[in-house]
C-alpha cells in the first residue's frame, strides 16, 4: 500500500509541488496537475500507468467543484491512490489527461456532460450522455429538473 | 383415381401402382378430357395440370419447411418450437401466413416503389419455375427438357437480380451493403456448383435431369464414388450458400446489417422472399438429391418418396447446419469460394475423367488419393493466415 | 483446420437434437400456461396488505415508514381520521403505483408493523395504463392466511415473534386500549 | 501478417464512403448502443459510439435517496451481474462506515458473486456467438445453465435478476434450506456443460477463423485506455482485482486469473471460459469452508431496518470489485447525512468501451459487431 504522506513528500521533493491531504486523496493545485501525473506516471518508483477512475464532485457550499482520479500501477500492482484537483464552478477549467491516459477520455466526456468542467487539451469534448442539444449539467447541485414533482421529497 | 388394375394382388405389382399413383391420376384425367375435348385444348390441359399442381405445391411446401425449420432448431435448442396452433403446431404456417396477409405493407420513403414491388415478384419466379424441371418420380417430371440441368442453373441464377433490385428499390444502407454482399456470394459460389454439378454430365454425358437419374438405377448412386461423393459435398455447400443459408447467410445477416436485402420489407412481400428462399433450399436438395443420391431411384418405397426421403433429409443437413454454425466475414466467404470450392471441384472434374478412362481398381484408388492429398493441400493452404489451433493460455498467480 | 472441429460441433448439436425425444431432461422449457415451475418461497413480486380477520381491519397502522423508505415513493398513505379529526392507526389511503414499484421488498424489509408483504402473484394486467394500474387499498389487502400459504417459513417464524411480543405487551401494560393492542402488538 | 493486408484498406480499391449508423435499433448492439461507422465497402474507416439513450441518471437519484435505498437501483446497472453491483457498493459505504462483515455473510456474498460471474460468461458466449451469427443455440445452451443459477438466486434473494440482496454489514437473508445442495449440484453439473459447449465452439474452424486475429487489444493500449476485466486480461496483464485488492475474503482462496497471449476476441472468448472454471474453484472452497454463523452485522441490521436514519460518516471512499465486466468501483462522498453527498459509479463497460474504435479500424462490419460483442457491455452500466 502506497502511503500517501510518502507521495506528498515525494512529490514536494521531486516537483515541488505542495499538496495537501483532502479526504482519501491528495488534493494538487490546478495548475500542476498534469506534472504530477507524468512524474507519478514516469517515476520508477511509482508507474502509475493506469487511470482506474475519475469523477467530478460538485461542493456548491465551497463554489467548487473537486475531480478525483483514482490512479494506479499496473507494473507494480500498486494503488489505487487518490489525487484531487479543484477549480471554481463558474470557471470551470482543468487540464485534460487524456494525453497521458487514453482511459480518460470518456470520464472527462462525462464529467464535462453531468458537471460542465472544461478539459483543456481533450480532442473531443462533446457530450456524451445527454444529446447534444440539452443545455445545463444535470449532476450539479443547483440544477433545476424540468420535472421537478418526481423528486420531491415524500411529505 | 383408382385404375381397374389396382386390384391385383401381387405386392409389386401394388407398389408399382403406388409409384404411379400420380401418373395414373393424371392419365385418368387426361383420358377424360380426351373423350371431351378437342386435340389442341387436350395439350392445354395436360399443362395446365402439370403447372397447377407445382403452383399448388410449391407454397405448400415452404409453409412446412418453415414449420420444419422451426421444429429441427428448435429441438437442437432443447426447446419444442410451435406447438400451440394444431397438433405439433401443425397448423402454425397457415396461423403464420394469414398474419403475413394482414400486416401492414410498409413502402420506405424515398423507395423506388416500381422496384420494391418488382422484387418480392421477380424473386419467386424462377424458385417456382425450377421445381417444373425436377423429376418427381418415375415419369413424374413435369418438363423432361434435354437441357434440363443448364435450365435449372439457369433460372436459379436470375434470383441474384431481383435481390439487388429489392434492396437498391429500399434505398437503406442496410439493405444496400446486403445486396452487394449477396451479389458478389451468388455469383461467386455459382461457379463451384456448376464446376462440381459437371462431373456428373461428364460421367452420364446428357444434361437432362431425367436421364442423370435414370443412369443411377437400384443403388448405383453417383454419392457411392469417391467424385461423387467429393461432388455431393461439394455441391450441398456451394448449394447451402445459394440459399443463403447459414453458416453463409451474409446477405441477411441479422446480427450485422439487421436483415440485408429485406430490411424494408414487410407483410406479403417479406414473406415472397422467404418463400424464394425456402423454395430454392428445396430445388436445390431436391436437384443434389437427382444428381449425387439417384433421385426417385431406390428399392421397395415409391419412387416420389424416396424423392422426398432424400430431399429432406439434405434440407435436415441445412438446418443443421443453421442450429450450428456462426457466420463466415465476407472475405472468408468469398476465400472459401475461390480458394477452396473452385480448385477442389475442378480437380474433381479430373478424378471423373481418369474414371472414365482407367481400370476401376486403379480409379478407386487414384480418385481417393488425389482428392485427400488435394483436400489436404488446399486445407492446409486456406487456414495458414486464418486458424491457430492451439492457443496458448497463462494461469497467472 | 481439416474441418473436425466443425463436425464436433454438429456432433453436440444433433446429440442434443435426440436427447429432446430420449432423455428426460432433454426439454428445458416448460409448457407454461398448462405447467408451471414451482414458486421459490423468497419469490417477491407486489406489495400486499395483510389483515388478520376482516378485510377492513388491516394491520397497517399507516405509519408511512414504508411510503418514506421507498427508493422509488411509489406508495401513497393517508391516515384515516374519526368523526372529530383525531387521526386513526389506519390508512384512509393506501395506493401503490404498480407502475413505479420495482419489486425491491424494502417496505417488506422496514415495516415495523408485519404489515406489507411481497406477493407471489405475476400473471397481472390491465386494460389501462394511467388510473388501472395504481393499487388501492381493497385490491391490496390479503388475508394472513394468503401469506401463511405463500410463505410458509416466513410466515411461522413471524407467528411466533408476534405471539411471543403479545404476550410481553400484554404482560407490560395491563390496561391496554383493545384497538391499540390489537393493532400495535 | 497477411490478414492484417487483407483487412486494410487498399487505396487502388476504395469506393465511396458509406456512412451507416448502426444502431440504436439493431439487433446486436445488446441494447440502445449506438456506432456511427464510415465505410469503405465493408472496411470500417472511422467508428464513433453514441450512447446515453438509457441514460435515468442513476448517480442523482442515488444522492436524493436513503444510502440503502440506491441498493436496489444497483441492481439495474449491470442486470445481468446485480449480486456483484450490491457488493460494490456495500463494500464502498461499509468502508467509510467502518462496520465489519461477519464470517458467513463474506462467504455468501464470494459465493454469489462467483455464481454471478458464471451467470455473466455464459450468457455472454451466448452471445457472442449470437453477434457471430450462430442461430441462438449457444445462447439457449447457455440459458439453460444460467437458468438454474437464476433459480437459486431468487430462493435466495426472492428475485431472479434484481436480486437486491446485499446490505451494509452483510447480506438481507441467511441461505435458504438446501441452498448448498442445490448449488453444489449445479457446481458440479457445470464442466460437463462448458465442456459441451467447447465442443461446440472452441475449435470450431468457423470461430476461429472469425474469431482470431480479430480486434487485437495489445497490452500497453489495453492499459493506458483503462480497460478493466477479462478484455485486460484477454490482452496479457495480470490485473484482477480479487488477487490485488484482496477484498472480503478472496485471500483465502487458491485461483488462477487466465491471461490470454494475443488479446483478439479468441482470448476474450477463451479467458472467460478459463475464468469460470477458476469460479467453479472458488465455488467449491467456499462451499467446504462456510460456516454457520450470523449473516448481518447488529449495525447493519439496525441499518436495514431503518435505512432513512442511517448515518454515515463524513469522508470519501473508493470501493472497488472484480465484477465479471471487470472493476467496478463505486466513489463515495458523504457529509455525514442521511444521503450520499456524491455517488459515482465506475462502470466497467462504459470505460471498455473508450478503446472500441482503435480496436474497430480497418476491420470489417461484422467484426466490429463481435468486438462490440467480445467487450460485454451491458447498457445499464454504460448509459447509467
Amino acid at each position: 500500500m502506497i502511503q500517501l504522506e510518502e507521495v506528498k513528500a515525494e512529490l514536494e521533493k521531486s516537483l515541488g509541488v505542495q499538496t495537501e491531504l483532502s479526504g482519501s486523496g491528495l488534493l494538487v493545485p490546478k495548475s500542476r496537475l498534469l506534472d504530477v501525473f507524468k512524474f507519478l506516471k514516469e517515476n520508477a518508483k511509482y508507474q502509475m500507468d493506469y487511470i482506474s477512475n475519475l469523477c467530478a464532485v460538485d461542493y456548491l457550499k465551497q463554489s467548487q467543484i473537486e475531480i478525483v482520479y483514482h490512479l494506479y500501477s499496473m507494473r507494480n500492482k500498486t494503488g489505487p491512490i487518490g489525487i484531487k484537483v479543484r477549480t471554481d464552478r463558474q470557471d470551470c477549467i482543468v487540464p485534460s489527461a487524456t494525453p497521458l491516459f487514453r482511459g480518460a477520455e470518456f470520464q472527462e466526456r462525462e464529467a464535462f456532460d453531468l458537471y460542465g468542467v472544461k478539459f483543456e487539451g481533450h480532442t473531443d469534448l462533446r457530450r456524451i450522455l445527454m444529446w447534444d442539444g440539452f443545455e445545463g449539467f444535470p449532476m450539479r447541485k443547483d440544477y433545476v429538473h424540468e420535472d421537478e414533482d418526481r423528486y420531491v421529497e415524500h411529505p | 383415381m383408382l385404375d381397374p388394375r389396382f386390384r391385383g394382388s401381387d405386392i409389386k405389382e401394388c407398389m408399382e401402382n403406388l409409384d404411379q399413383i400420380f401418373v395414373q391420376a393424371k392419365r385418368t384425367v387426361m383420358n377424360l378430357a380426351e373423350s371431351v375435348l378437342p386435340q389442341p385444348l387436350v395439350l392445354l390441359v395436360s399443362m395446365l395440370i402439370s403447372i397447377g399442381v407445382i403452383a399448388a405445391i410449391g407454397p405448400v411446401i415452404m409453409m412446412y419447411l418453415t414449420w420444419l425449420e422451426r421444429k429441427v432448431v428448435g429441438r437442437i435448442q432443447n426447446r419444442i418450437g410451435p406447438n400451440r396452433v394444431g397438433k405439433f403446431g401443425l397448423l402454425q404456417p397457415i396461423a403464420d401466413g394469414i398474419k403475413m396477409l394482414t400486416k401492414e405493407d410498409i413502402v420506405p420513403e424515398g423507395a423506388d416503389h416500381i422496384l420494391h414491388f418488382l422484387s418480392p415478384v421477380l424473386v419467386v419466379v424462377p424458385a417456382l419455375l425450377v421445381l417444373g424441371l425436377l423429376p418427381w418420380g418415375r415419369n413424374m417430371a413435369a418438363v423432361d427438357l434435354q437441357v434440363g440441368l443448364l435450365l435449372f442453373f439457369a433460372i436459379t441464377s436470375t434470383g441474384t437480380l431481383s435481390i439487388f433490385l429489392g434492396a437498391w428499390g429500399s434505398r437503406n444502407k442496410f439493405s444496400l451493403l446486403g445486396a452487394l454482399r449477396a451479389v458478389a456470394q451468388l455469383i461467386s459460389y455459382e461457379i463451384p456448383q456448376v464446376f462440381s454439378a459437371v462431373v456428373v454430365i461428364m460421367h452420364t454425358q446428357t444434361i437432362s435431369i431425367v436421364e442423370i437419374v435414370n443412369a443411377q438405377p437400384g443403388f448405383n448412386w453417383f454419392v457411392f464414388t469417391p467424385w461423387g461423393f467429393t461432388g455431393l459435398v461439394l455441391f450441398y455447400i456451394a448449394s447451402v450458400a445459394e440459399c443463403n443459408r447459414t453458416p453463409f447467410d451474409l446477405p441477411e445477416a441479422e446480427s450485422e446489417i439487421v436483415a440485408g436485402f429485406h430490411t424494408e420489407y414487410s407483410g406479403m412481400k417479406f414473406a415472397l422472399f422467404y418463400m424464394a428462399e425456402f423454395l430454392q433450399v428445396f430445388s436445390l436438395s431436391a436437384l443434389a438429391a437427382a444428381l449425387f443420391l439417384g433421385g426417385w431411384q431406390g428399392p421397395f418405397l415409391p419412387s416420389w418418396i424416396w424423392f422426398f426421403l432424400k430431399t429432406y433429409g439434405l434440407i435436415f443437413i441445412m438446418l443443421w447446419f443453421r442450429g450450428t454454425f456462426p457466420r463466415l466475414r465476407v472475405d472468408q466467404l468469398m476465400g472459401f469460394a475461390w480458394k477452396f470450392l473452385l480448385p477442389m471441384s475442378m480437380i474433381n472434374i479430373v478424378v471423373v475423367g481418369i474414371w472414365t478412362y482407367a481400370s476401376p481398381i486403379v480409379a478407386w484408388v487414384l480418385g481417393i488419393l488425389i482428392i485427400a492429398i488435394s483436400f489436404g493441400v488446399l486445407a492446409k493452404l486456406n487456414t495458414r493466415y486464418h486458424i491457430e489451433r492451439n492457443r496458448k493460455f497463462i494461469l497467472a498467480e | 483446420m481439416w474441418g473436425t472441429g466443425v463436425l464436433k460441433g454438429m456432433a453436440v448439436t444433433i446429440k442434443n437434437f435426440f436427447d429432446t425425444y430420449t432423455s428426460k431432461n432433454g426439454i428445458f422449457t416448460v409448457e407454461y400456461p398448462e405447467k408451471r415451475l414451482p414458486e421459490k418461497e423468497r419469490f417477491r413480486n407486489f406489495p400486499i396488505l395483510v389483515y388478520d380477520e376482516k378485510p377492513e381491519e388491516l394491520r397497517c397502522v399507516a405509519c408511512d415508514i414504508c411510503a418514506k423508505e421507498c427508493p422509488p415513493k411509489c406508495i401513497t398513505i393517508v391516515k384515516a381520521k374519526d368523526a372529530q379529526g383525531k387521526p386513526l392507526k389506519q390508512p384512509e389511503v393506501f395506493d401503490i403505483d404498480f407502475t413505479v414499484c420495482m419489486n425491491c421488498g424494502i417496505c417488506e424489509e422496514t415495516c415495523p408493523f408485519d404489515a406489507i408483504y411481497m406477493d407471489h402473484e405475476f400473471e397481472l394486467a390491465e386494460y389501462d395504463r394511467m388510473d388501472a394500474l395504481i393499487y388501492k387499498k381493497e385490491r391490496l389487502s390479503r388475508p394472513w392466511t394468503h401469506f401463511e400459504k405463500i410463505r410458509p417459513t416466513d410466515a411461522k417464524e413471524i407467528n411466533e415473534r408476534r405471539a411471543k411480543d403479545a404476550t410481553k405487551t400484554a404482560a407490560a401494560v395491563k390496561p391496554a386500549p383493545p384497538q391499540a393492542s390489537n393493532q400495535q402488538t | 501478417m497477411t490478414n492484417t493486408i487483407e483487412t486494410q484498406t487498399r487505396p487502388s480499391l476504395s469506393t465511396q464512403q458509406l456512412e451507416v449508423s448502426i444502431g440504436p435499433q439493431h439487433p446486436s448492439t445488446h441494447g440502445v448502443f449506438r456506432m456511427n461507422v464510415v465505410l469503405d465497402g465493408e472496411t470500417i474507416v472511422k467508428l464513433k459510439p453514441v450512447m446515453g439513450y438509457l441514460h435515468r441518471n442513476h448517480e442523482q437519484l442515488a444522492e436524493n435517496m436513503s444510502w440503502l435505498g440506491s441498493m436496489p437501483y444497483t441492481d439495474r446497472l449491470d442486470y445481468f451481474c446485480s449480486m456483484t453491483n450490491n457488493i460494490a457498493y456495500a463494500l464502498a459505504v461499509e468502508k467509510l462506515m467502518g462496520i465489519d462483515v461477519p464470517e458467513r455473510a463474506q462467504y455468501i456474498r464470494v459465493i454469489m458473486a462467483e455464481l454471478t460471474r458464471l451467470v455473466n460468461h455464459t450468457a455472454l458466449v451466448g452471445f457472442l456467438l449470437n453477434d457471430l451469427g450462430a442461430f441462438f443455440t449457444p445462447v439457449l445452451y447457455a440459458f439453460r445453465e444460467r437458468e438454474k443459477i437464476l433459480d437459486l438466486f431468487e430462493s435466495v434473494a426472492g428475485s431472479r435478476m434484481m436480486c437486491n440482496y446485499m446490505r451494509f454489514g452483510g447480506v438481507k437473508l441467511d441461505l435458504p434450506d438446501g441452498f448448498v445442495d442445490c448449488a453444489k449440484a449445479i457446481v458440479d453439473n457445470y464442466p460437463p456443460f462448458l465442456e459441451e459447449m467447447e465442443r461446440l465452439l472452441t475449435k470450431n474452424e468457423i470461430l476461429m477463423a472469425r474469431c482470431q486475429n480479430v480486434g487485437i487489444l495489445l497490452k500497453d493500449l489495453a492499459v493506458n485506455a483503462s480497460v478493466t476485466g477479462p478484455v485486460l486480461r484477454a490482452s496479457g496483464v495480470n490485473y484482477d482485482i480479487r488477487k490485488i485488492d484482496k477484498y472480503g475474503i478472496y485471500d483465502r482462496f487458491d485461483f488462477k486469473v487466465p491471461l490470454g497471449t494475443v488479446g483478439d476476441v479468441y482470448d476474450r472468448y477463451y479467458v472467460r471460459i478459463l475464468e469460470m472454471r477458476e469460479s467453479l474453484k472458488i465455488l467449491r472452497q467456499a462451499f467446504k469452508e462456510l460456516s454457520a454463523g450470523p449473516v448481518i452485522s447488529q449495525k447493519g441490521l439496525i441499518a436495514a431496518k431503518s435505512p432513512r436514519n442511517m448515518k454515515v460518516p463524513a469522508g470519501d471512499a473508493y470501493g472497488r470489485i472484480e465484477a465479471p465486466k471487470g472493476e467496478l468501483g463505486f466513489y463515495i462522498v458523504s457529509e455525514g447525512g442521511t444521503k450520499p453527498y456524491r455517488y459515482h459509479v465506475r462502470a466497467p463497460s462504459f470505460i471498455n468501451l473508450t478503446i472500441l474504435e482503435d480496436m474497430c479500424l480497418g476491420h470489417k462490419v461484422a467484426d466490429a459487431i463481435i468486438i462490440l460483442g467480445s467487450i460485454d457491455i451491458v447498457l445499464g452500466e454504460v448509459d447509467r
